[in-house]
């Protein structure tokens, strides 16, 4: 049967909540939700790569949750629950229908439709009035009660919406995402409607990308339309390939590493840009398997050279 | 033989062009009942061209097919496979960076949906026996050796339990044990699960051994027919295979 | 009357900027299989280039049409060392590989967007005029300087167009983007033939960069706007396609400038989206695509 | 060194991809002869071909070509080293005209009257094609794209020529007026290395032949003791 790494996760987030506790000056506080956030981003992102494609469109879909999130709370006066659900289903229903367009293309095709539709979407919110056009929209806030737990409550959410797709990539759903990565003919050769599974992983990516959304707009209280450009995309990328886009706890850990040492990095004085974009580079030019993989490969060089050392001995 | 029975698979006047030029035509195709059928002819004679038409990788251009009785004619890959028709291909026909486990199991997913996990497992691991895979199940399908990658796109496809499983080139590359075990494989298949076999093979030894009935094609035409003896001495399939020169 | 004419200048202007940055783009596409979005940033170092180096001249003394030529030169010069540096510390090991190239070249576009800020500036700018006075061109007045650029972009549209199909580079281009291995059977020279592809591509995306700065608004992130258009027009083109980029590039051009006229630049910019779904929907591979 | 074979293989093995690999082959092509390398579907021909011209990276063994050690190099300059190559399933550009594939053929060439010349003398060989020059090479049938891609390979002046299956596919009549025209190039000064299926037509047109069973050499002899040999006809239909 599957192992779920349940030690792992049930340590991990015991760490997380801890941290959320502990840091609870505003500051540390928004890192620790920025974190958060980011690693579902590069969760969420990183599921779709599971059947072979790259969203760009994630940050769409980012956009619909946020923007949802913000109608429902200041104009609908929806919960604050059932505002977050909300904004997930809206982020996932609507990336079925341009799923089920531009995944039948997939490939190139589907990257940079993807990223057209970023702009596109960005554009729909600057000429919508009820939207705030290129202001925005602003008063997003959480319950009162939601105060001091603001942070635990957006830390549970992303370590169980990560968790969710970690146990989804485990089943055997997972091995049909893989398999339309692997081999898209034999997949269909043996009965299995791959756009109908293609447009089930991008949905559920978007779900949590929606969700994502909501969380970003209580956090900040505040969004506009410039809040969801592509480079939003290209951060999770970044997240997903510095941290190893083997295994989810690449991404997770990508997103702390990234956003903690981008942190230093814009305190000294350098653009967030250059920042990004030269850990980019690096990781995909020198670590192609990210700190996942330097990391497995260190702890083998050194049962390797113990091994040997014991052999010499 | 079996003149009687309802084909389960059949080709009426199949064509296929691409552009101005005629891949396929003329093609009538029958496959019985729990018979092994080859399909051969010399290379670029459109064997490939009739697997991807029987299968729904392309729609034919002219003519009908037929699965299990019902009319399939520009139905896609996966309903056709849905009918029980179900194909190897002859290059990399499984998932590389996946397990042998989960490559067989995918083969069982839709056929087995809806039902608990343990039964795919069970049919997973039933099928890996068969194949004589079970020491390998656990390994990464695209760094075993050539011959165990054969028989693992082999246990992706019979693993869903087709009525109609067609091979193509399955002993490509396998060596003469290999080859061998492989054959014992299909007659297995076919005898004890009643599955019929098209197979698209080079390998005329294997192909003559094993053949209730080939049908040779040429030029995208099938021009004879029958069994392996049959074929053996028919003139025109020497000549089309050794080639020959007009009379000078 | 006046002014569809208007408009339809508009549109070839525009296009034939477009038709320079989506061939480049088309190009690298069929002959190494990347997908780069740095591309726009050759594109944008030229257009900057211009506006700084273009009225520092002026005020030093150059007579305006010399210091458009001189700093556009060194606006393509600077498009195409920007380009080598890409190439020969990231693309050259990412021939084939489309995902690895572009998330690589996702990693440049922030590199160059940060470094160009930090370097130029947000403010956008603009250059003096090169040629004064309007043309009044079948009853449509247009400004002189916007006829000249027209001309000039379309021209080198064409004999760009011409290179690739008359020229042997662009014969041996072509080949290689349609059969690799073919065209290295012919005794072409893969390696050369990409590098000199690629650099081919990022002097065209410094030409229409420098072409378009005297007319529009440049900051640094000029660059992005282009680069999602172009790859509009090469995606309804077909990737890879050199007809279908100008066919597409003309497509793009004439939805925004007609729509742009009518209903607003950015309705019209979400119109071409939502026309690249739609038109997805029948030709999931573009109009000349395969596979 | 003039009496050095044209091209001479020597030990060469070869692993490409998931198709079975090629054991330890060594064969050679003498001056003025035109040499065939026969066997079935999968016997690994076209690997033999493609690890000669450097498609695929030969894993053991020597490619020697007018006595000059060539193994290794890539296919572009084994062009500039006299050696064409008609590849499998021909390859053509097929949106670009014939006279855009014949031009490319002479990439490596910058002789410009001298390719004019050839040009002329080519076509000569190949009428069908004069009168269709700006027509792109996918409008024509199996049969005349198989012309286009030889004409194709003439363009680059070749010292020898390497065919690999030119007849699959094609009608008798195409068949035979390819076997005429392989004799053809070979009558002037083109030595051949001719990979076919085709026993009889193969034969009938060669010196010397080489029979590959699963990735080795398991015959050679001269055309005419092949014809008359047993385990041809064996290697083929399985007898």
């Amino acid at each position: 049967m599957a192992n779920y790494q349940i030690p792992s996760w049930v340590i991990f987030s015991i760490f997380a909540v801890l941290a959320s506790q502990y840091f609870s000056g505003s500051h540390s506080a928004s890192i620790l939700n920025s974190i958060a956030i980011a690693a579902l981003l590069a969760g969420s992102l990183r599921f779709v790569m599971l059947i072979g494609e790259l969203n760009f469109a994630i940050a769409a879909f980012v956009g619909i949750g946020a923007y949802s999130a913000g109608v429902a709370t200041t104009m609908l006066d929806i919960s604050f629950f059932l505002a977050i659900l909300t904004s997930g289903v809206a982020a996932s229903l609507i990336s079925m229908v341009f799923g089920s367009i531009t995944l039948r293309s997939g490939g190139p095709y589907f990257l940079l439709i993807g990223f057209a539709f970023t702009e596109a979407m960005r554009i729909v919110y600057s000429k919508t009035d009820v939207l705030g056009q290129t202001s925005g929209m602003v008063g997003i806030f959480p319950p009162i009660e939601f105060d001091d737990w603001l942070s635990l409550f957006v830390i549970i959410i992303c370590l169980g919406l990560l968790f969710l797709m970690y146990v989804i990539e485990k089943s055997q759903f997972g091995t049909i995402f893989k398999s339309i990565r692997d081999n898209s003919d034999v997949t269909r050769t043996v009965g299995i409607n791959v756009l109908y599974w293609k447009v089930v992983c991008f949905a559920i990516a978007s779900f949590c990308a929606g969700i994502a959304g909501a969380l970003q707009a209580f956090v900040n209280n505040v969004i506009s339309p410039g809040d969801f450009g592509y480079l939003l995309a290209v951060f999770a990328l970044a997240y997903v390939k510095v941290g190893g886009e083997s295994s989810i706890a690449g991404s997770i850990l990508g997103a702390i590493f990234l956003v903690v040492l981008s942190e230093f990095a814009l305190a000294l004085g350098a653009g967030e840009h250059i920042f990004y974009g030269a850990a980019i580079v690096i990781a995909v030019l020198f670590m192609r398997e990210g700190i996942v993989g330097l990391v497995s490969s260190t702890i083998s060089w050194i049962t390797k050279t113990r091994a040997s050392k014991e052999e010499r001995v | 033989m079996n003149s009687e029975q309802t084909p389960l698979l059949s080709g009426r006047q199949l064509e296929r062009r691409f552009g101005g030029l005629l891949a396929v035509s003329e093609l009538d195709i029958d496959l019985y009942p729990g018979e092994i059928l080859g399909l051969i002819g010399p290379n670029g004679a459109g064997k490939s061209t009739t697997f991807n038409l029987l299968s729904g990788f392309y729609p034919p251009t002219g003519g009908e097919l037929y699965v299990m009785g019902e009319r399939c004619t520009g139905k896609s890959p996966t309903k056709i496979s849905r009918k029980g028709l179900v194909r190897t291909f002859q290059h990399g026909s499984l998932m590389p960076s996946m397990s042998v486990r989960d490559n067989i199991l995918l083969g069982t997913m839709h056929q087995l949906s809806g039902r608990r996990r343990i039964e795919r497992i069970a049919r997973t691991e039933e099928t890996a026996e068969m194949l004589g895979l079970s020491a390998f199940l656990e390994e990464v399908a695209g760094v075993l050796p050539h011959g165990l990658q054969r028989l693992v796109s082999i246990g992706i496809a019979f693993a869903s339990r087709p009525k109609i499983l067609c091979l193509d080139e399955p002993l490509t590359g396998l060596n003469h044990t290999e080859a061998s075990s492989a054959l014992h494989v299909f007659e297995r298949i076919r005898g004890e699960f009643g599955c019929s076999i098209l197979l698209v093979e080079h390998n005329m030894k294997a192909v003559m051994k094993i053949c209730d009935r080939m049908v040779v094609l040429h030029h995208g035409k099938p021009i004879a027919a029958g069994r392996a003896e049959d074929i053996q001495s028919n003139e025109e399939v020497i000549s089309i295979y050794l080639g020959r020169l007009d009379d000078e | 009357m006046e002014l569809v004419f208007q408009l339809l200048i508009t549109t070839l202007q525009i296009s034939a900027v477009y038709i320079l940055f989506s061939l480049g783009l088309t190009l690298i596409f069929g002959v190494m299989q990347i997908v780069n979005f740095a591309h726009g940033h050759y594109f944008a170092i030229s257009a900057l280039v211009v506006v700084y180096l273009m009225p520092w001249l002026v005020e030093a003394g150059f007579p305006a049409s010399a210091a458009y030529i001189l700093s556009g030169l060194i606006g393509i010069a600077a498009a195409v060392l920007v380009g080598l540096a890409t190439y020969q510390f990231g693309f050259r090991h990412f021939q084939r590989d489309m995902v690895g190239s572009f998330i690589l070249s996702v990693g440049f576009v922030l590199l160059f967007d940060g470094l160009f800020l930090e370097s130029f500036g947000g403010a956008s700018r603009s250059v003096p005029s090169i040629v004064e006075g309007t043309v009044s061109v079948f009853g449509a007045a247009i400004t002189g300087q916007r006829l000249l650029l027209c001309f000039a972009a379309i021209l080198t549209a064409f004999a760009l167009y011409l290179v690739l199909m008359k020229s042997k580079l662009g014969s041996a281009l072509r080949a290689v983007s349609i059969d690799q291995e073919a065209a290295m059977l012919q005794g072409v020279p893969y390696n050369k033939i990409a590098f000199s592809g690629f650099l081919l591509a990022a002097g065209l995306a410094g030409i229409a960069g420098a072409l378009i700065a005297p007319v529009s608004i440049v900051t640094p992130a000029i660059g992005a706007d282009y680069i999602v258009k172009g790859f509009i027009a090469v995606i309804i083109g077909g990737l890879g396609s050199i007809p279908g980029a100008v066919i597409g590039a003309l497509f793009v051009a004439f939805v925004e400038a007609f729509g742009g006229y009518y209903y607003g630049a950015s309705t019209a910019t979400l119109a071409i989206f939502f026309l690249v779904i739609a038109f997805l929907l029948f030709k999931p591979k573009g109009l000349f695509g395969n596979g | 060194m003039n009496n050095k074979d044209t091209l001479e293989v020597k030990n060469l093995s070869a692993q490409y991809g998931l198709v079975p690999a090629i054991d330890n082959i060594s064969l050679s092509v003498k001056k003025g002869s035109v040499t065939t390398l026969i066997g079935a579907n999968g016997a690994g021909k076209s690997t033999v071909i493609k690890a000669i011209c450097g498609l695929v990276k030969p894993s053991a063994g020597t490619v020697e070509l007018f006595g000059e050690t060539v193994t290794g190099l890539s296919p572009d300059q084994m062009v500039t080293r006299g050696l064409a190559v008609v590849p499998e399933g021909r390859r053509l550009f097929g949106s670009m005209t014939v006279l855009e594939n014949l031009e490319l053929g002479a990439y490596a060439r910058n002789d410009e009257t001298e390719i004019k010349e050839d040009l002329t003398r080519i076509l000569d060989l190949f009428p069908d094609l004069k009168d269709r020059l700006a027509e792109p090479a996918k409008s024509f049938s199996g049969g005349q794209q198989q012309m286009i891609a030889v004409a194709r390979a003439l363009m680059s002046a070749p010292r020898i020529l390497l065919l690999d299956e030119p007849t699959v596919g094609l009608s008798p009549v195409f068949v035979d007026r390819i076997a005429k025209i392989i004799r053809d190039i070979s009558s002037r000064g083109v030595d051949i290395l001719l990979v076919e299926q085709n026993v009889q037509v193969a034969l009938s047109i060669s010196d010397y032949g080489y029979v590959l069973e699963n990735g080795r050499v398991s015959l050679n002899d001269t055309a005419e003791n092949l014809v008359k040999d047993e385990g041809v006809q064996a290697a083929y239909l399985g007898g």
